[in-house]
């Protein structure tokens, strides 16, 4: 099937998710991969949401703005959002509309609720009434909704299963009637099977894996999964806290992580900014922290529902002092395993704190993938062993590398001392500026000179013969990639970098030659600024986004110089 | 019992001579040894000030964070090693003022702390600005004309906030509040002890004031009885009273139903979880795997 | 007297139909109908979460800050505007857990704030986690097995911190809440209203559950009686007794001693201070002028 | 006289601040400037602390490390501090020391505390032995020395006054008898007159008039001085609250800042760290607020006496998502107030959050300076005419240069309404992103544009014929300039760039020609970062330090490439 854009629209509480899950889960089960993205607003009942799949025959996850296919579930969410619909797209609403609203495209009404109450006797099955119509649209067969929504309302017994059935069915019927001569082939089965998931639902998976046993957090949209996930699943085994406020959270996990525990911590740019001073102690004590950043657009409260790279810069340098730290910005559910497993090694193996820079589009979206798979080595924590210690164990011995051997409170009979002034090699305050001080600080820089000759180079997407390289950074990359794709279909010589370590950046090297142009999600540049530091880099062009939505490819060819 | 000179240490002390801090370490110190706790079984946790030195200054685990977060940092490692014996030292500033919101919440999760307040009614290590606990009235190093606002009541708000075990001591009093910390250290949850320290240097008032007006609990004192309790709290307009205020049955401590999930011991002595059972629930996400 | 229609404005309201917070918004109106203050003589200051929306629905000076900082955003405007009338309207979870320690300090500046809790036992915005005032074992969308921690009692933290009004009201009975705050707001210093706000969509109870256990305070309830007070605010296990639970005489409020030296009114309406005075100090540092 | 480094040492609570105060303003009365630093552990009692002046004919406000005259109070201060002494230097000090211990220079044991003693009849007035015997060394007539006495114990009674001058002859003369032929010439006066000052004690001063109102802060060292000064001198008008954390204390500012009251606050790192989450408040409230920033070493608590410039980057960067500030850093005593009066004004004029980053070193060091004055003209608030407003009151009213008529709250019978969301132009809360999101964050932008066409260039000393341009920020301007003295005395073309406005950077031009040094406290060359992000500058060389000690000329010159 030809790449298509489905957009389900409604009131918050509406049921809009429930219904394009169900469709998006049909996809899958017939063996079509689905990107599914959701809008919605900071409220819990009314306004305006949205859930927006993608569906074709090879998996594209990244977003689309436009919709050939939208289904409003009332007049506002149709009115809100068919400026969306292509010329040639079909609306589905409950209501008639006049010809002009939806243009040259096709406008189908069909009564959900009535048809829900009349077949499946009551108008809670007004959603599966929707469904079933908007299957018909898209030329799914019926049999495989039925599948699934059966599956998905067993739990509430077999009577409501069956009607969500015959109400789903209705609406399949009805909207095949009325869209008669329009209705597409029906689609062809395929075998293919793909993992169906976000970033934020497998990060905690890993952070499992990766040997996390505390987390402590405090609420906060689009963090808030993270440790919701833990607290639902208690067998993965991660002690999991909802703390006074997001200060005590990261405290907490520092205390938990200096007695041996792997630990970690997410929040959002506003939570964060209550943990910048326990980022300087992390840095300081040396204590291995992961804090996931899940961005949302700034500043302030600002957009708590939507997404953006706004916190970038702030990132890197939230703290006060110097100290080394890493961030890294996974792409995808399957990138987001294995930076979440390396966020905890680069942690422990340096001492450091290490973020994980994610944003609501990472956290809300769905990803096809073919696989998702855990590094096939995950290592083990970097503790040293306190029968190699001989006489006095000193928490900050000075080392070639930077790097002390570490032990954790109540180890062994070896005391351990951890201090947030400046100290000696014991962990006792110093005031000796004639060497320890400067050796403390050069102990910690080389800790971070170490760690940015390990961070990953971006990886390369048609960069050999590119006249523009399109330089991206964390969640954009699936938009990215399509606009090379779409590029060079007419004739542009496009490639992409995209850095998914983004702090330290390491020694790179930008063969002249091609136009370097940086994308990402915010309005003043920050990548471009943090390569110009770092790399010295000139970037000929940016573009930015940063009305809360996700950069999709048809936003950023508009920018292009030849668009 | 050990002794408590198992527990001195080296470590060059920066406290003024003569503060009544010293009187508070020897205290911890002789608590410990009654106890019989060795150095690496005992970590103690503060904040910053001149009180939050006292970590320092023995032979145990040591984590010496930031101002005001003493209490959350102790939290989480007493969760990540329940085998410890855990005493948050730390003064009246960084405890009721820049972290009062810990504590208030810590009376709540109840987590298996002895929470050991060096109550100076100053802040020593910022040179003399009003604590939380300085009285109304009392000129300062910043209040010139006097504080203007009431001092804040931790120990009745630990009393109505369910803390189960609550007392006062005096820094002056090294037997006296040994045996307050030894009951307070073996009280199963938090125990707050406000140990009234006074400052030779930013203090308005020398040491002898406060000796003679500190005076122990009325023999009949019944620590059970909330409202008795409170009001012992709260008196302390010229007079201390000193003695376990407040004690009544432990209740469940913080992490208890996750502990008997896991097990006893330190969280990093655990395996890790077996690598085939996150590798299912990654399948889990593929739709309709046949 | 005003009419509660002055206040009304045409901000789309974004709470769920049915929510009791209409009834708090309701009898915020009609108090200040009653206490006829012009909307501009209001300010209404709030943190973030669903409570925190308030002041966004009606016709006043709005101060809609960060999450749990609508106590310090408050003293700061009520300390350079004090014709102000303030009300604090926001959360539970953002006046208790947030924002605690700013509401334990400010029961000890005691500025003139009417502190008004949306205490839905919820963090609703965020979609259902437990708020500070969530009973242990109740389930949540975070604390699946049940909250495994007590409840904070901050109206007995209140009483025994010296504020002087501290009261428990109900949403869903607009005439007896107006009432309460009609003699918040009229009180001199801060006064605390708990007011009992069911939440219809991530809540435990219906809002019938509720109505049956909100109890009016004893006829021969004496408010000035802390201890009863304290047992009055604590009892909410099954029962919630409404109604101004304690007050006494108004302490001084906070800046007054400020506010006799500069005089009443804005500060910004102040003169600048003369620049000759200025000058002299800065010549006073020129060292033995002749 | 030749330019003179005296050193005064001691243990914290010994006095040393006070002889050193007593000497400095006896050399500043007999008409001599006097700059003075001062060197001390975050402890109460005990440790090692000095007072450090440099005396000479023309104002030098730099520091130097070494020291022409040691003065130590006790043993353990000699041994301490004697490194320092120059090869012929004078030592004094209450015990007599063996010659290899003083090598070249001359030592001389005076008995500070039986002169005391015996002259003053208490050893109460050690410290004024200790004065007249450094009188002696230094060549002050001893009646300028008595006079101060007399002037500082006046309080005190005149017993007291004169005991301790009684003692203060005593070791002035023991010195002078020690010293035989080796004493100095008798200094003469002059008429010269200096104002004697550190910044923070000129910054609270130029706070108020410039008519600030309202400061709140919570206790951290070096930042105390300023609210201290506010709370001494309850005349200049403004209502200063010692909060119980700095995020109530910046809240509080803010607060009183939307109702229309000039507010400030003041912190060191750990504490700002604290109000990032309402630094990003005030950037979407856009409520102006100067917040003085005094930098120590870091990370976390680090060396909480003791100096650096290690939180430039964080100042600029600290606080998540996107809006305009101004960070400034000013160099002496005058130029703190004129940054201080001008931080109010943009702060008021651009609606957004300034920051002054100041240290320890401008909070401590007292500086001689010619004259300290207010500038010319002090801008008025900025606030909007309530009668000029027709119809309703829109806060965030969208406008050419981005800035909205501010009023505050009660000002009139309009009324205002601030929000953290994401806002209309009326202020309240706004999920519009097909326009509202986008217009808004290009508002705020828009300022910032605004907002850097009118920052400062950097000063110049010397460019025209430079060779090399050592180019510095903030507290280092006295030494760097010293350092293009004396590296041109020698022959070398130095020349030096000193920015105080650092963020954010006018347009900038690097000539070609000299090479470009950055000289800064820290150890990861943050402005030379910053530089390069902001100029693409290339910098040759930088120079840093962090051991917690200011930067002085003879630790720059030693890093030169000539060296
Ligand atoms: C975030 C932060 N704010 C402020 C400080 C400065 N500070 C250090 S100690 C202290 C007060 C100490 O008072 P208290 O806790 O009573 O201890 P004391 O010195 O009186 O023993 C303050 C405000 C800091 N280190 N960190
Ligand atoms: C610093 C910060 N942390 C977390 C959040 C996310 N957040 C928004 S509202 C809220 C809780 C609201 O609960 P409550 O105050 O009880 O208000 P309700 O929604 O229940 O009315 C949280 C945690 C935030 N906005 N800012
Ligand atoms: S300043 Fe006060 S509290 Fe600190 S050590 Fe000295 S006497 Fe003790
Ligand atoms: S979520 Fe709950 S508290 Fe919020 S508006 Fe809906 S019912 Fe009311
Ligand atoms: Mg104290
Ligand atoms: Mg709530």
């Amino acid at each position: 099937m030809q790449d298509r854009s489905v957009l389900v629209a409604g009131a918050a509480g509406e049921g809009v998710q429930t219904i394009g899950d169900v469709i998006a889960r049909s996809f899958l089960s017939h063996g079509y991969p689905v990107f599914a993205t959701q809008d919605y607003e900071s409220r819990i009942r009314g306004g305006h949401s949205s859930y927006r799949l993608r569906i074709g025959d090879e998996p594209r996850n990244a977003p689309r703005a436009d919709a050939d296919v939208l289904l409003a579930l009332n007049a506002e969410a149709r009115e809100h959002y068919q400026g969306l619909l292509n010329p040639n797209g079909l609306l589905l609403s409950p209501d008639s509309v006049d010809a002009s609203a939806a243009a040259d495209g096709a406008s189908v009404a069909v009564a959900f609720s009535n048809l829900a109450l009349e077949h499946g006797g009551s108008k809670l099955y007004t959603n599966s009434a929707a469904a079933g119509a908007l299957c018909a649209a898209l030329g799914l067969p019926f049999p495989v909704l039925q599948a699934i929504l059966a599956e998905t309302f067993s739990k509430r017994g077999a009577e409501v299963a069956e009607s969500n059935v015959r109400a789903a069915k209705a609406g399949f019927d009805a909207a095949r009637a009325t869209l008669g001569a329009r209705r597409p082939a029906e689609l062809p089965a395929r075998v293919n099977r793909y993992a169906f998931t976000t970033a934020h639902e497998t990060m905690p998976l890993a952070a499992a894996a990766a040997g996390c046993r505390f987390m402590a957090a405090y609420p906060m949209s689009p963090s808030t999964g993270i440790i919701t996930a833990f607290a639902r699943h208690p067998e993965l085994g991660v002690f999991a806290e909802q703390a006074e406020d997001e200060i005590a959270a990261i405290h907490m996990a520092l205390g938990a992580s200096a007695a041996g525990a792997r630990a970690m911590t997410a929040t959002s740019g506003g939570g964060f900014a209550l943990m910048v001073e326990a980022m300087s102690l992390a840095g300081m004590t040396e204590t291995p922290l992961v804090v996931v950043l899940a961005q949302r657009p700034g500043p302030a409260t600002g957009l708590p529902s939507r997404t953006a790279q706004e916190d970038l810069l702030y990132a890197i340098h939230a703290g006060h002092g110097e100290a080394p730290r890493a961030v890294l910005a996974p792409s995808d559910p399957q990138d987001a395993i294995e930076k979440t497993v390396r966020a905890f090694d680069l942690a422990d193996r340096f001492q450091i704190p290490v973020v994980l820079l994610t944003d609501q589009f990472l956290a809300d979206s769905s990803f096809s993938m073919d696989a998702l798979s855990l590094p096939s080595e995950i290592p083990a924590p970097h503790l040293a062993d306190p029968e190699a210690i001989e006489s006095v164990y000193r928490r900050y011995a000075l080392t070639e590398d930077g790097v002390s051997p570490r032990l954790f409170f109540g180890q062994s009979r070896h005391l351990v001392c951890v201090d947030s002034d400046e100290h000696d090699e014991g962990g006792h305050i110093t005031e000796d500026l004639d060497w320890m001080r400067s050796a403390m600080v050069e102990k910690r820089l080389e800790k971070g000179r170490r760690l940015r000759n390990e961070m990953a180079a971006p990886s390369r997407n048609r960069t050999e013969d590119a006249e523009l390289v399109l330089i991206g950074w964390g969640s954009t990359k699936g938009a990215i990639d399509e606009v090379v794709d779409l590029a060079r279909a007419t004739g542009h010589k496009v490639g992409a970098l995209h850095f998914t370590e983004v702090w330290p950046l390491p020694e790179l090297a930008f063969p002249e030659g091609p136009q370097y142009w940086v994308v990402e999600g915010n309005a003043t540049g920050q990548f471009a600024r943090l390569l110009r530091a770092e790399c010295g880099l000139e970037t000929e062009g940016r573009i930015g986004r940063y009305d809360g939505l996700p950069l999709d490819a048809a936003t950023i060819v508009k920018e292009l110089p030849w668009a | 019992m050990g002794v408590a000179d198992a527990y001195r240490n080296s470590v060059e002390n920066q406290w003024c001579p003569g503060c009544p801090n010293f009187g508070i370490l020897a205290a911890v110190k002789k608590s410990l040894a009654e106890l019989d706790l060795a150095p690496h079984q005992v970590c103690l946790v503060s904040g910053i000030g001149q009180a939050a030195k006292l970590p320092h200054y023995l032979q145990a685990n040591v984590y010496n964070g930031l101002h005001g977060r003493a209490i959350p940092a102790a939290i989480g490692i007493h969760v990540a090693n329940p085998e410890l014996k855990i005493l948050v030292t730390s003064g009246d500033g960084d405890l009721y003022g820049e972290g009062g919101n810990h504590l208030l919440h810590a009376f709540r999760r109840n987590p298996d702390l002895t929470v050991i307040v060096h109550d100076n009614r100053v802040y020593a290590l910022t040179k003399g600005q009003a604590s939380p606990t300085t009285p109304r009235g009392e000129q300062t190093r910043l209040q010139f004309g006097g504080v203007e606002i009431d001092p804040a009541q931790m120990l009745a708000t630990a009393i109505v906030s369910g803390c189960t075990f609550v007392a006062r001591g005096y820094a002056g009093d090294i037997d006296g509040l040994s045996k307050i910390l030894v009951r307070a250290i073996q009280h199963r949850g938090l125990a707050l002890v406000d140990v009234i320290q006074p400052c030779i240097t930013w203090g308005n008032h020398p040491v002898d004031w406060y000796r003679g007006r500190i005076v122990p609990l009325p023999q009949d004192h019944d620590p059970t009885h909330r409202d008795r309790a409170i009001a012992a709290a709260l008196d302390v307009a010229d007079v201390f009273p000193v003695g376990v205020l407040y004690e009544t049955a432990p209740r469940p401590t913080f992490a208890e139903s996750y502990r008997t999930r896991v097990g006893a011991g330190p969280l990093a002595r655990l395996p890790r979880i077996n690598r085939g059972e996150v590798e299912a629930r990654l399948a889990a996400f593929i739709v309709n795997r046949d």
